[in-house]
């Protein structure tokens, strides 16, 4: 477990590039993040958690799908950590664990629709097709 | 085949030497045989029009001898530059060896220049005659009826079909147009070697070197080499030795030549051109070259004047010696 | 003592002010390292010219391992810096040629440092050992 | 041929324990220039010295060997002994025979044939050894301080009090810096003005002072003892002389609305203007980009009312050159521009301010009159909310902020929201900080006063926006303790706003060729033992220009520059090291490859006529090295291509030698 944990640890760090020990734990990101109230782990306590490897909790929380990936952490942290961007590789990680919720080819066809922008799910199909 | 003819070069020579502008002109002159270009200088519109030679063998690099031409001649010069020369034109600038005030630069584009040697191995000896005609080299030789051609692509040297950059980075005057930096696949076999085991290389070294016969010609045409008295000419620098003594000794001037161009270097060629062993010299430099792009950041000597080079310069995380090795084999 | 013993010959060219101090150190406190090793006085590692190294070879050093200031407590400010991009590019070429890459070194000791020097040294002694005699940078010329 | 006589030393059982050292002084006797050779058991005693003394003379020595304990110890006592017999001292060379062999080495085999080995490198150097003279220059006993803020301020006090006449130039209309800008000072609130201003005052009457004001430096040649600069003072169009400071021409000015920048522009000046009432030299000078009369020829009111008649319209800029012995920098700090931290509304809005426009708000002599008036609306504000760490330890953006810590934040804010709660007690107080920062002494008791007694809420977390609404501002910020985005309505919000060198440092830094770091702050000599020099010698670094500072450690910095100054003026010469770098001219290719690498800029360059090898004549740039500015450490050596560059005392003949000797 804890070796299984340490791997996916790094794997979210490598995936999304970001250096959490850069952290000084000033907690700008989670000053600045307009979703903060309802979270119930906020950015700063993101980086802390992944750069401590404690994975589960931040796994299984709703905090993760309410961050909008507006970036404002990310433009005014002052070491250049980037908390949007784990955010972004912990909910990938939650993905590949889920398993299941893969996207098809096929089921594109049916999706199409003039009220989605196509855009949107092209990127559904990227993020989802693995 | 040069797309500018020799006419425009001539016409422009004798037109500023007429006027005045120029009191000499260092331009390529005629040699003792067809493909046979000497550096020369011309201080008159006949001899310019008699002796002045613009063909695909005028690959000789004029910036060095500005250095000594400008201390003898009163009044500018006027020297016909190609891309790769201007880059040691610049270098030379960088390094304060002549005065700019004292020089008319002309820039001349270059489509390549071929190598006798290559020549030599498709036509033969003898060579009597070469023409430069659409389709190639006609070359004519003594054994032969017929007259052979030869295409310049095969004819092109190597440092040519390397070629760095078509970019004129110094001029006063440009005849033709000036090109762009090329990416060039100059570094292929630099790599080639670095990846070979440690036997592997020593054997090719001990290869190419040991045909060394120390004529100094590679340091001669240098034009990095401009010290007003080299290292190995100097009995008090503890490297002198004008023929080798020891068998070391000609891996010391290699090593020491190389290392005292590191990051000075433009890559011109010339050295590999001049050797009459054919030694690879320019590998050597490009490892330098290499190395300093990998390790500093990417540096051209000459590129600009006034840049600082990467010896005489640092940064405080710059990589330990001892992880020289170790980054090139996680590579 | 055994005859034919394989002693290799090391030059070592130490700082005046971190380095050799540190050698001196090490003698203080009677670290002991083959004696093998011979230590040249240089105001700073940037006094060190490839040339020195290569003479070193050519006159049959089985070894050569230059000594600084740290980064950043060199007593001219720089001097150090300058070495080690002349010592890496020097190296990398050596080892382009072919010459084993053991056989040269650029270490940092202060003048603390006693036992690193020591070590430094054991340890460079027993790398160049195992290497045996210098041939190579000799023998790059003379076969035909 | 040297006559070299070697001496090896038992050092009692220290070197004899292990190395047979008799052996050594007879291998020794066969090497190339030796004429004699001997052993003693301590060659450092008297003793042992009058050994060294005999020989010379007997045997006509003309270099020596020690074979003795390492040149660190007793070079210098060898050296003196040298002399005293008549021989130049740098005709010594020690072969470290202790610390290097017979204390690392066990067997008496190993250890004498190792001492013999370095004895020989020993004797082939000193083969080619020459005598060497350390060179002699005189030291002109004035000195130049650059900067006239508490750290020059100090600096020339202490240096015209040990008798020796001392320059300022200032940039701005007065000294006094940014302190004089200040209301109280940490830890002991003491009034700024009223520790500074008795200094300034110091300083106008210290006959060994002369200040120039609006002053700025044009140029500087020269080296240690002997620099040679050039002062531009600049048109103030007033005669400093006549004018008495009344202020009269001040009151009749009809251009006042000029932003004021003494007061951070949060108030207006007149196109006359004296800074402010204790302003050092008190004299009135003309904004030339403001003045009527200068700018378009109509006005001439205030030199109607000068009843001095100091106002001269004609005034041009004055270039004074001037001889110094040593250079101060101390060209002080800035604040950091927060027009690119679009996230505090800095250029919203007028209620959020930096820390020095704070100073200026609670200053008796500030814009309101010393009351804590909002800029906005002048209204006394509720809730003040203090940001620390704006723009510093901001590794991210560096264009935006800093990397490292500006290290007086902390304090001043502790400071201004002590003195707020202080003041006005009904007003809240919120500082947000990272981490709180108070090494020094009775810091940390003052910042826990602010808390403990003050009642200030220091909040761990940043300020994520700074929104203006009405005539609010909105504050969104993260406690991290608590865990909980706060939301606060605040009246004013202060910036502490990182400090950078002040940017006329750079081009200062170039023509001193003195070195800085990244950040542009000078470099000290050496970061422990040489901390107020420069690389550059005869270069010393006074206050925050060499790293962010708080006044005592700028006064404790200031005053140790001073004390470095003295001792370099008190000398009539100045004795160098002989070991330098010196040029062969006729090799030398002037191709400023060794100026480049030069830490002390020791090396300039000439044009030179030279006889040619065919014998032409010919011009060639020569360098040249000033041997009271090298300090001898060789980089050159190595950089110059053709080996022109040498090193005296380690030249790269002597050093081959020893190589050689080493090798055979």
């Amino acid at each position: 477990m804890h070796n299984d944990n340490t791997r996916l640890t790094q794997e979210i760090i490598r995936a999304s590039g970001v250096n959490p020990s850069k952290c000084m734990k000033c907690g700008k990101c989670s000053a600045t993040c307009p979703a903060y109230d309802e979270m119930e782990y906020h950015p700063h306590q993101f980086v802390y958690m992944v750069e401590s490897g404690d994975l589960e909790p931040l796994m299984n929380s709703k905090s993760l799908y309410k961050c909008l990936s507006c970036f404002a952490c990310i433009d005014r942290c002052p070491r250049g950590v980037e908390p949007a961007k784990l955010v972004e590789a912990v909910r990938f990680a939650v993905i590949r664990q889920q398993g299941a919720d893969h996207m098809t080819p096929d089921d594109v066809p049916a999706k199409l629709n003039e009220d989605i922008p196509q855009q949107a799910i092209v990127s559904a199909f990227r993020k989802y097709r693995k | 085949m040069q797309k500018i003819t020799r006419d425009v070069l001539v016409n422009k020579a004798v037109s500023l030497l007429e006027a005045g502008e120029v009191k000499a002109v260092l331009g390529w002159g005629k040699g003792e045989f067809s493909y046979d270009v000497t550096p020369t200088v011309f201080e008159s519109a006949d001899e310019l029009r008699e002796n002045f030679v613009w063909n695909d063998f005028c690959g000789a690099n004029f910036s060095k001898y500005l250095v000594s031409k400008t201390r003898k001649i009163q009044g500018k010069i006027l020297v016909f530059l190609k891309p790769c020369d201007t880059y040691s034109f610049n270098q030379l600038l960088t390094e304060h060896r002549f005065d700019r005030e004292k020089v008319y630069a002309v820039g001349v584009p270059c489509e390549g220049m071929a190598d006798i040697a290559k020549v030599k191995a498709l036509a033969g000896d003898g060579i009597s005659a070469i023409d430069f005609t659409d389709a190639g080299l006609v070359v004519t030789t003594l054994y032969d009826d017929e007259p052979k051609t030869i295409t310049y692509a095969d004819a092109l040297a190597e440092r040519c079909v390397n070629c760095k950059s078509k970019k004129h980075v110094a001029y006063d005057e440009l005849l033709g147009e000036s090109g762009e930096v090329l990416e060039s696949a100059r570094f292929d076999e630099v790599e080639k070697i670095e990846a070979m085991t440690a036997d592997e290389r020593f054997a090719f070294w001990q290869g190419e070197l040991s045909r060394c016969i120390r004529c100094n010609a590679c340091r001669d045409v240098c034009p990095a080499c401009t010290c007003e008295k080299c290292v190995f000419d100097n009995p008090n620098s503890g490297a002198e030795n004008k023929a080798p003594a020891t068998s070391f000794e000609e891996q010391m001037f290699h090593i020491i030549r190389a290392f005292h161009v590191a990051g000075r270097c433009t890559d011109c060629g010339e050295c590999s051109r001049v050797c009459p062993q054919n030694i690879p010299l320019h590998l050597l430099n490009r490892k330098f070259i290499r190395d300093i792009d990998n390790f500093y950041g990417e540096y051209q000597a000459g590129a600009e004047v006034g840049s600082r080079a990467p010896l005489v310069d640092y940064n405080l995380d710059d990589l330990e010696a001892s992880d020289v090795f170790d980054r090139r084999d996680t590579e | 003592m055994q005859v034919n013993e394989y002693k290799p010959l090391i030059v070592a060219f130490c700082c005046n002010w971190c380095s050799y101090a540190g050698a001196d150190l090490a003698g203080n406190n009677r670290l002991a390292y083959p004696a093998d090793v011979k230590i040249i006085r240089v105001p700073c590692s940037c006094r060190v010219n490839p040339m020195f190294i290569l003479r070193a070879f050519q006159r049959g050093a089985d070894g050569v391992i230059i000594c600084g200031c740290h980064p950043g407590d060199c007593h001219y400010t720089s001097g150090n810096y300058y070495t080690r991009r002349r010592m890496a590019l020097l190296f990398s070429m050596l080892d382009y040629l072919g010459i084993e890459r053991e056989r040269t070194r650029l270490e940092w000791v202060s003048a603390a440092e006693g036992a690193k020097f020591a070590a430094t040294m054991n340890d460079f002694v027993e790398k160049v050992t195992a290497l045996g005699e210098n041939k190579r940078l000799e023998d790059l010329r003379c076969k035909r | 041929m040297q006559r070299i006589g070697v001496f090896v030393c038992w050092c009692g059982s220290n070197i004899a324990g292990t190395v047979d050292v008799h052996t050594v002084a007879e291998a020794l006797k066969s090497e190339p220039g030796v004429v004699f050779s001997t052993d003693y058991q301590y060659m450092c005693s008297q003793a042992g010295q009058d050994i060294i003394k005999n020989a010379i003379k007997e045997h006509n020595l003309t270099g020596i060997v020690v074979c003795s304990c390492s040149p660190r110890m007793h070079e210098a006592t060898f050296r003196k002994t040298a002399a005293a017999a008549g021989i130049n001292p740098y005709m010594v060379e020690i072969a470290n025979i202790r610390e290097q062999c017979s204390w690392v080495h066990k067997d008496m085999q190993t250890g004498t044939e190792k001492a013999i080995i370095l004895g020989k490198a020993a004797v082939a150097k000193v083969n080619l050894n020459t005598p060497l003279t350390p060179g002699e220059s005189p030291v002109t006993k004035r000195a130049l301080v650059i900067g006239g803020g508490i750290a020059g301020i100090q600096t020339a006090l202490d240096i015209a009090d040990a008798g020796f006449p001392v320059d300022i130039v200032e940039t701005k209309p007065t000294i006094g810096g940014k302190m004089a800008q200040l209301d109280k000072t940490f830890p002991t609130l003491d009034c700024a003005a009223c520790i500074l201003t008795p200094k300034m005052v110091d300083v106008a009457q210290n006959e060994n002072i002369r200040i120039f004001s609006y002053s700025e430096v044009q140029e500087i040649k020269g080296f240690v003892g002997n620099f040679d600069v050039t002062i531009k003072k600049r048109a103030r169009f007033v005669k400093e002389e006549i004018c008495t400071g009344c202020g009269a021409c001040v009151e009749k000015c009809p251009m006042k609305k000029i932003p004021n920048e003494f007061n951070l522009g949060m108030d207006n000046r007149h196109a006359i203007y004296i800074p402010f009432a204790q302003a050092v030299p008190k004299v009135a000078t003309i904004d030339p980009n403001a003045c009527n009369m200068l700018k378009k020829g109509k006005c001439g009111i205030c030199s109607k009312v000068c009843s001095a008649g100091a106002i001269d319209y004609t005034q041009k800029d004055e270039f004074i050159s001037e001889k110094y012995g040593a250079i101060v920098v101390a060209t002080g700090f800035n604040p950091i521009s927060m027009e690119k931290f679009d996230e505090y509304a800095y250029s919203q809005s007028k209620d959020v301010i930096t820390s020095l426009e704070f100073e200026r708000l609670t200053n008796a002599a500030g814009p309101t009159a010393g009351k804590l008036l909002r800029p906005s609306d002048l209204k006394h504000p509720h809730t003040i909310v203090f940001v620390q760490c704006v723009g510093s330890r901001c590794a991210a953006c560096a264009e935006k902020g800093k990397e490292y810590c500006s290290k007086i934040c902390c304090m001043y804010t502790a400071k201004h929201a002590m003195l707020v709660r202080d003041k006005y007690p009904d007003t809240e107080v919120y500082v947000f900080y990272i981490d709180v920062r108070t090494p020094g002494k009775n810091f940390d008791e003052f910042y826990r006063r602010a808390v403990e007694e003050y009642g200030v809420k220091y909040v761990k977390g940043m300020v994520g926006k700074v929104t203006p609404e009405g005539d609010k501002l909105k504050v969104q910020a993260s406690d991290l303790i608590a865990n909980k985005q706060l939301h606060i309505d605040a009246d004013l919000v202060v910036l502490a706003a990182a400090i950078e060198p002040d940017k006329s440092a750079r081009p200062l830094a170039t023509m001193l060729t003195a070195s800085m770091d990244t950040n542009d702050f000078f470099t000290e000599a050496h970061p422990k033992l040489r901390p107020v020099e420069s690389p550059t010698a005869g270069v010393f670094l006074s206050g925050a220009c060499q790293g962010p500072k708080d006044i005592p450690e700028t006064v404790s910095q200031a005053s140790a520059a001073a004390s470095k100054v003295i001792g370099l003026l008190v000398k009539d010469k100045l004795t160098g090291n002989p070991c330098v770098a010196s040029p062969n001219e006729l090799m030398c290719n002037g191709c400023s490859t060794c100026e480049r690498v030069c830490p002390y800029g020791a090396i300039t360059y000439e044009d030179k006529e030279f006889m040619m090898p065919d014998r032409s004549k010919a011009i060639r740039r020569v360098a040249q090295v000033n041997p009271a500015v090298c300090q001898g450490c060789g980089a050159c050596t190595v950089a110059c291509m053709s080996g022109a560059m040498d090193l005296r005392g380690f030249m790269g003949s002597q050093i081959i030698a020893e190589v050689d000797a080493i090798c055979k």
